[in-house]
């Protein structure tokens, strides 16, 4: 594993080098740029927020806070995680903008690292924390958004070669990105699991064959790419393990995405919406001429989701602690995901009835409330309750996982 | 409660049910509406005047006027069809405003404006402000009394399709009193108008600046009838709303069905799983129960006390389960309803800015909490 | 059919008839006995109950108002049905007790008087309506609550008898009653349908073999009884139709309970919760020491449930409105059960909200509001969110059979 | 908003947990509760010296007065456990009374009283009035000076166990103030009690009469103090009754599950149903983050400002989860569902009177709305 020989910092080393980072982001974090800077690395709409995106990872990895304990000798910094961590809380605590590279240094990087050859290593991981190579994921395909292991685009070996044929959708960045990390199946025995035939590949994006078409979401705005594969060809050296071994190293790198390894690249890829914000939006906010926030109905409301986002904080903390959840150990963890996307998807919704009129206003209008921010979080909302498994299916895995109910037939 | 809507219809009703049915499904493919929404004035003028030749126009206003001498309860039908097929257009705007002429216009006003209307000349009003505020009294916007003509000040918002219009129907304040003031759109120059950003991509709305605009005094409706135009247009407007928005329900169920009847994931088709199923049917239950209010309040609307409640019924009921079938129908479509190309975007967008307009559900249900209870 | 002969009444007639049935009811009907009379044939509790309830009806009967349009030979008034709804009508507005022999009234005697044999007439038809005879009906069984088709209740020919086994839940008045319409399996062939091997039967009650067990109700009283059969012989002339006609005649009882039919006996048998109730409880409850109708977000809940109710009544004549039903003419019928029902139990939940500290308080106490009637109400409901199948079931059927959306596997 | 609860727990806290869970499910199975509902007394008294000799009513009591000198954050497992199992018995009822002196009584009143209680005499509260009002200060109940005793008038409801009570805390009016009146049960005649018929089968509730009580004037606590022992007492009713609450939320929950897991229709065991698997995935779902406000609320009760939000909060959220998933109890288990055998109505009734004791979801709504805006 990565710099596994650095030695974990004093309380005072550690406490130097936080003060140093808070110095450097108070420094170096840009102002509002004059245009809309993504709160996602899924939202990169424009050119500009593109640019602007990679150089300033760049400059955060050149400052030596981005990758700083990932192995020296690749380009990290070689240091324990602990700076890593406290890198990574100054750069929220200013509130600067994403790391776009999510996908390098979140699941590809990470990957690598655990199983990756030196060769690879040495290739791939310092143009991940620069930003000179973006990343980007191939597993979803168009027919089948929510089986993953029903995936069907095919990877055929020709000798040193592996020949593409099929899509991939939901691929953010995917028109710009350098690489992908690609599911893909190498072979269809009748007889076999779906899962059998799958393999991983890391994939050159600039070679012919591929093409992008971007997607444009309901919000108006772009972030996603479908991609089409047709006879392109591949060097065999990315394939990642052996044929069929696809689908476990897919799931290793969703561990990366949500367990802890993710944090040893440093930075973040998502903000998330300040849901405590709607409360000042209700203070700031008439609707028949009165303050939501005099209104007893909205009122109410108001505090039910107040009472809600609360429980899921608290959640957050209790699923760490055994002895208050012994019954059901695995309940909170499994239920977070549907729990907070809906209950943001609900917010967001409620927000537009603060405003009055005015919510007639979107996106680009000077009338609109903070710039349309709540219209389009919840439009967003539903990348959260579709993606990643939809709120139904996430429902099917809580019964099924925590409460022991029946698969469906 | 005796105060409660009726429900019942009238031969024309129907007849114009069927016309529109035909008309809108024929007029507004899906492609053409999103088509419009790339143009810049966003409707098809052809049609316009199209519909303007059916009488369209002409069917609430009386005959002395040009009109059928009909009431909205025959326009509502029309509406709900324009809102299914997302028919794009002053339609709306237009009857609403010349509704204000026709329940607060002096003889002259009715005389010189009715007969264009109803001939196709579009009408709108401007009664929004900054404050966003519901209450179409709460406005800042004033007139100032120099000679016999009037100079109008303040900023409206919110003034659909007003580039197109001939005549705008502004609300102002005059001596603590709100007038409605019937401005020439020709008197204007373009300046005073700025396109907004709204919500629903299919419409057109406008902020319009009044500042230094001066109307001749026979321009400015007497007080007590600006009061009772003022009221009766917010119920139109709710009335009409109303069936639009049970017409874009019923669309939006109806493609949502058609994916979950034809998707197939894990190897089923989706509307074999009751986590799609049912819901889609709450939903579908929740549009019927609008529509009875909408055919209620049609039936009702002129009917004292009793069309003001069926109304406001009938549109928090709309928005309700609008906003439900439409948010569900984005759910639905998994993936693809992440995307502009799938319409059920275009639904949920059209339920908010209706939402946005003469009140949401919260709004009418404190309304009628003091005409229940 | 029912006195096919009777002469449509004059304008005149009628309103004579109509107005010695109001006199009559307004003479004849009784005030309160100071014990809880049952507001549907379902909750018959004591013995107290059933001879008050008895009695009333008998007492009906022998004023004419019941019965009135079905034939003279067998019981009946021989009038045309106009006199008998005008009877009904009376009833209903003295807000009279329910009839208490429904399913005689209801189901048997309809289906009776359709195509059963001259002697079944005379011999059953008087009894139903002097409540001398009472009915229950047996078609539910413990096993198989939703899925009526697949009763197992096993009827065995032997010579001129048939041979009972099995058991039948949810029978009204089943321990007191002396004939059961019953639903039983005669043949079991593997490849037949489920529905080819049911029969129906008229059963009497009061033979060795067929023992009851009351069945004590969530809100702690009675009304249904559990059936058992061990080897009970009845007669084999019960056999409505031939042997696997069972379903069909079952179906065809199901409509006299829905449709027009039922009207022809007269009278009525349940006593729907008045629902507008809620305001008046609205505005003499107090919550917080003020009115519930001074409390905003009480009221805005309450406009709610107003908008609903509205709306299931302007349902109910939309319906009959051809024009505005165009496009699923079977949509307003076909949910009109689970609407309703479910409103109910959302309102009578809701209305335990007014009560403040005092829906602590429950039937049986001098402090409880209305005598208990929302608490009892909102437990009651259940029986038909439950009953005829439940909104679950009925959510499917209005999925399936009007939006056409394919059955689950 | 830095006012809310926070999360944790103490090592007592714990053992209780794993102790109070053996010992309700031991002492308490199903079919022993149903047996205590047709008793008169309503719980085993042996069952209440044990909890006594477990020392489980001396746990929030200072160790001056013999108390183990924990908190009430100690008692929130086992009274979680105790309605998990419906163990019924006055230990709300006694804690929250003992609660009362604990906080409000004079140097006096504490050391007779306390250590009794802590050994395990019943001690009980009359607060509530005809009005059924949650506002703990509105009553009608009056204490009148005669001497240095004091006479006692007024009506008292829900005054849970009195019977079998030692001590009876009830709050009286004297000169405006409200009052906290210590009276000894050995003092009435049994008349002065009523059993009431409760929405709750398994607990024991009496209306009581004050008429003619006389009681010294060291019976009757200060002015200050009646008010700080009233809302503490008010606060720890809600934060016992969020844990009963939880406890009961937990269990039908399970014993819904056990019967989706066996039942069978239409030839599918239902629970394969998502119309019935969804549901009961949403109250688990709302169970857990209840519980999770149950542990804040426990943990930071005592927390000047905190406490009274996280316990506001957790009593909102208990009342949402209990009700919803004993409601859908009730509903799934078909036929059954609706017999008295079924213990969902257990619940759902446990539901109801939780509510209905010092204030349900929608009263500590409002009353949060003040605290956070």
């Amino acid at each position: 594993m990565p710099a596994p020989d650095a030695a974990k910092p004093s309380e005072a080393e550690l406490e130097d080098y936080a003060a140093a980072a808070n110095a450097w982001f108070k420094e170096n974090t840009p102002q509002d740029p004059g245009f809309l800077l993504p709160l996602t690395f899924m939202e990169v709409s424009t050119d500009q927020q593109y640019t602007f995106l990679c150089d300033w990872q760049r400059k955060v990895y050149e400052a030596g806070y981005l990758g700083a304990s990932w192995p020296q000798e690749y380009g990290g910094g070689g240091l324990h995680p602990d700076y890593q961590r406290a890198a990574t809380r100054a750069m929220k605590d200013h509130d600067a903008p994403i790391m776009i590279n999510a996908i390098g240094i979140g699941w590809a990087g990470p990957l690598l690292l655990d199983i990756g050859s030196e060769e690879q290593k040495h290739k791939y991981i310092r143009g991940m924390l620069s930003a000179d190579d973006i990343w980007c994921q191939g597993f979803s395909e168009p027919e089948h958004g929510s089986d993953l292991g029903n995936a069907q685009l095919k990877a055929v070996r020709d000798g040193n070669e592996y020949i593409l044929n099929g899509s991939k959708i939901w691929t953010s960045l995917g028109d710009r990105a350098k690489y992908m990390i690609l599911l893909a199946r190498t072979s269809n025995n009748p007889g076999d699991s779906k899962y059998a035939g799958l393999s991983f590949f890391l994939n050159p994006m600039n070679i012919p064959g591929i093409e992008t078409r971007r997607i444009k979401k309901l919000t108006g705005e772009y972030g996603f790419v479908q991609c089409f594969f047709t006879d392109a060809r591949i060097p065999a050296e990315g394939l990642m393990g052996n044929e069929g071994d696809g689908w476990k190293i897919a799931m290793k790198t969703l561990e990366y995405e949500r367990g802890a390894k993710v944090n040893l690249a440093g930075g973040y890829f998502l903000k998330e919406l300040d849901v405590m914000g709607i409360v000042d939006l209700a203070r700031k906010s008439e609707r028949g001429g009165k303050p939501v926030l005099e209104d007893p109905v909205m009122r109410d409301r108001l505090v039910e989701y107040m009472i809600d986002i609360q429980a899921q904080n608290l959640n957050n903390y209790r699923r760490r602690m055994p002895p208050l959840v012994q019954d059901r150990p695995m309940g909170l963890p499994l239920m977070s995901k549907l729990a907070r996307t809906e209950m943001i998807r609900e917010l967001t919704e409620f927000s537009l009835q603060f405003q009055g009129a005015k919510s007639g206003y979107y996106v680009g209008d000077d009338n609109a409330i903070d710039d349309g921010l709540w219209h389009r979080s919840y439009l967003n909302s539903f990348s959260a309750t579709i993606g990643g498994g939809t709120s139904q299916v996430q429902k099917n895995i809580v019964a099924e996982h925590v409460l022991g109910l029946p698969k469906g037939r | 409660m005796d105060n409660l809507g009726t429900i019942g219809f009238t031969e024309e009703q129907v007849e114009l049910m069927d016309v529109a049915t035909n008309f809108c499904r024929d007029k507004s493919p899906i492609d053409k509406a999103r088509a419009l929404i790339e143009d810049d004035r966003g409707y098809d003028a052809d049609v316009w005047r199209e519909i303007a030749d059916l009488g369209w126009l002409a069917i609430a206003i009386p005959e002395e006027y040009d009109g059928l001498g009909l009431s909205l309860a025959e326009v509502v039908p029309i509406m709900e069809q324009m809102g299914r097929r997302i028919l794009a257009g002053p339609f709306l705007s237009a009857t609403v405003a010349t509704q204000a002429i026709v329940a607060g216009g002096s003889e002259a006003q009715k005389s010189d404006w009715l007969p264009k209307l109803a001939a196709g000349s579009i009408a709108t009003l401007a009664l929004a402000e900054a404050s966003g505020d519901w209450n179409l009294h709460n406005i800042d916007a004033k007139a100032e009394n120099s000679g016999n003509e009037y100079t109008l000040y303040g900023i409206k918002q919110f003034v659909t399709y007003a580039r197109d219009a001939e005549l705008i129907v502004a609300s102002v304040k005059l001596d603590g009193a709100v007038r409605l003031a019937l401005i020439e759109r020709g008197a204007i120059d373009d300046g005073a108008f700025r396109r907004e950003a709204i919500i629903d991509e299919t419409k057109r709305s406008f902020e319009m600046v009044l500042d230094g605009i001066t109307i001749s005094a026979d321009a400015l409706m007497d007080a007590d009838k600006s009061e009772s135009a003022l009221a009766h247009v917010d119920l139109a407007a709710n009335l009409l709303q109303t069936a639009e928005m049970c017409g874009g329900t019923q669309a939006v169920i109806d493609y949502t069905l058609e994916y979950l009847k034809t998707r197939k994931q894990f190897g089923k088709t989706i509307g074999e799983y009751q986590a799609l199923k049912h819901p889609i049917t709450d939903a579908y239950v929740a549009y019927e129960k609008a529509r009875s209010h909408m055919f209620s309040a049609a039936h009702s609307f002129a009917d004292q006390g009793r069309g003001e409640i069926a109304t406001r019924m009938a549109k928090a009921a709309a928005d309700k389960a609008y906003s439900f079938a439409a948010d569900r129908a984005i759910q639905f479509h998994g993936g693809f309803g992440f995307t502009h190309e799938c319409d059920a975007q275009l639904f949920r967008r059209s339920a908010m800015w209706n939402a946005s307009q003469f009140g949401d559900a919260a709004w009418h249900r404190a309304k009628l909490a003091n005409l229940l209870f």
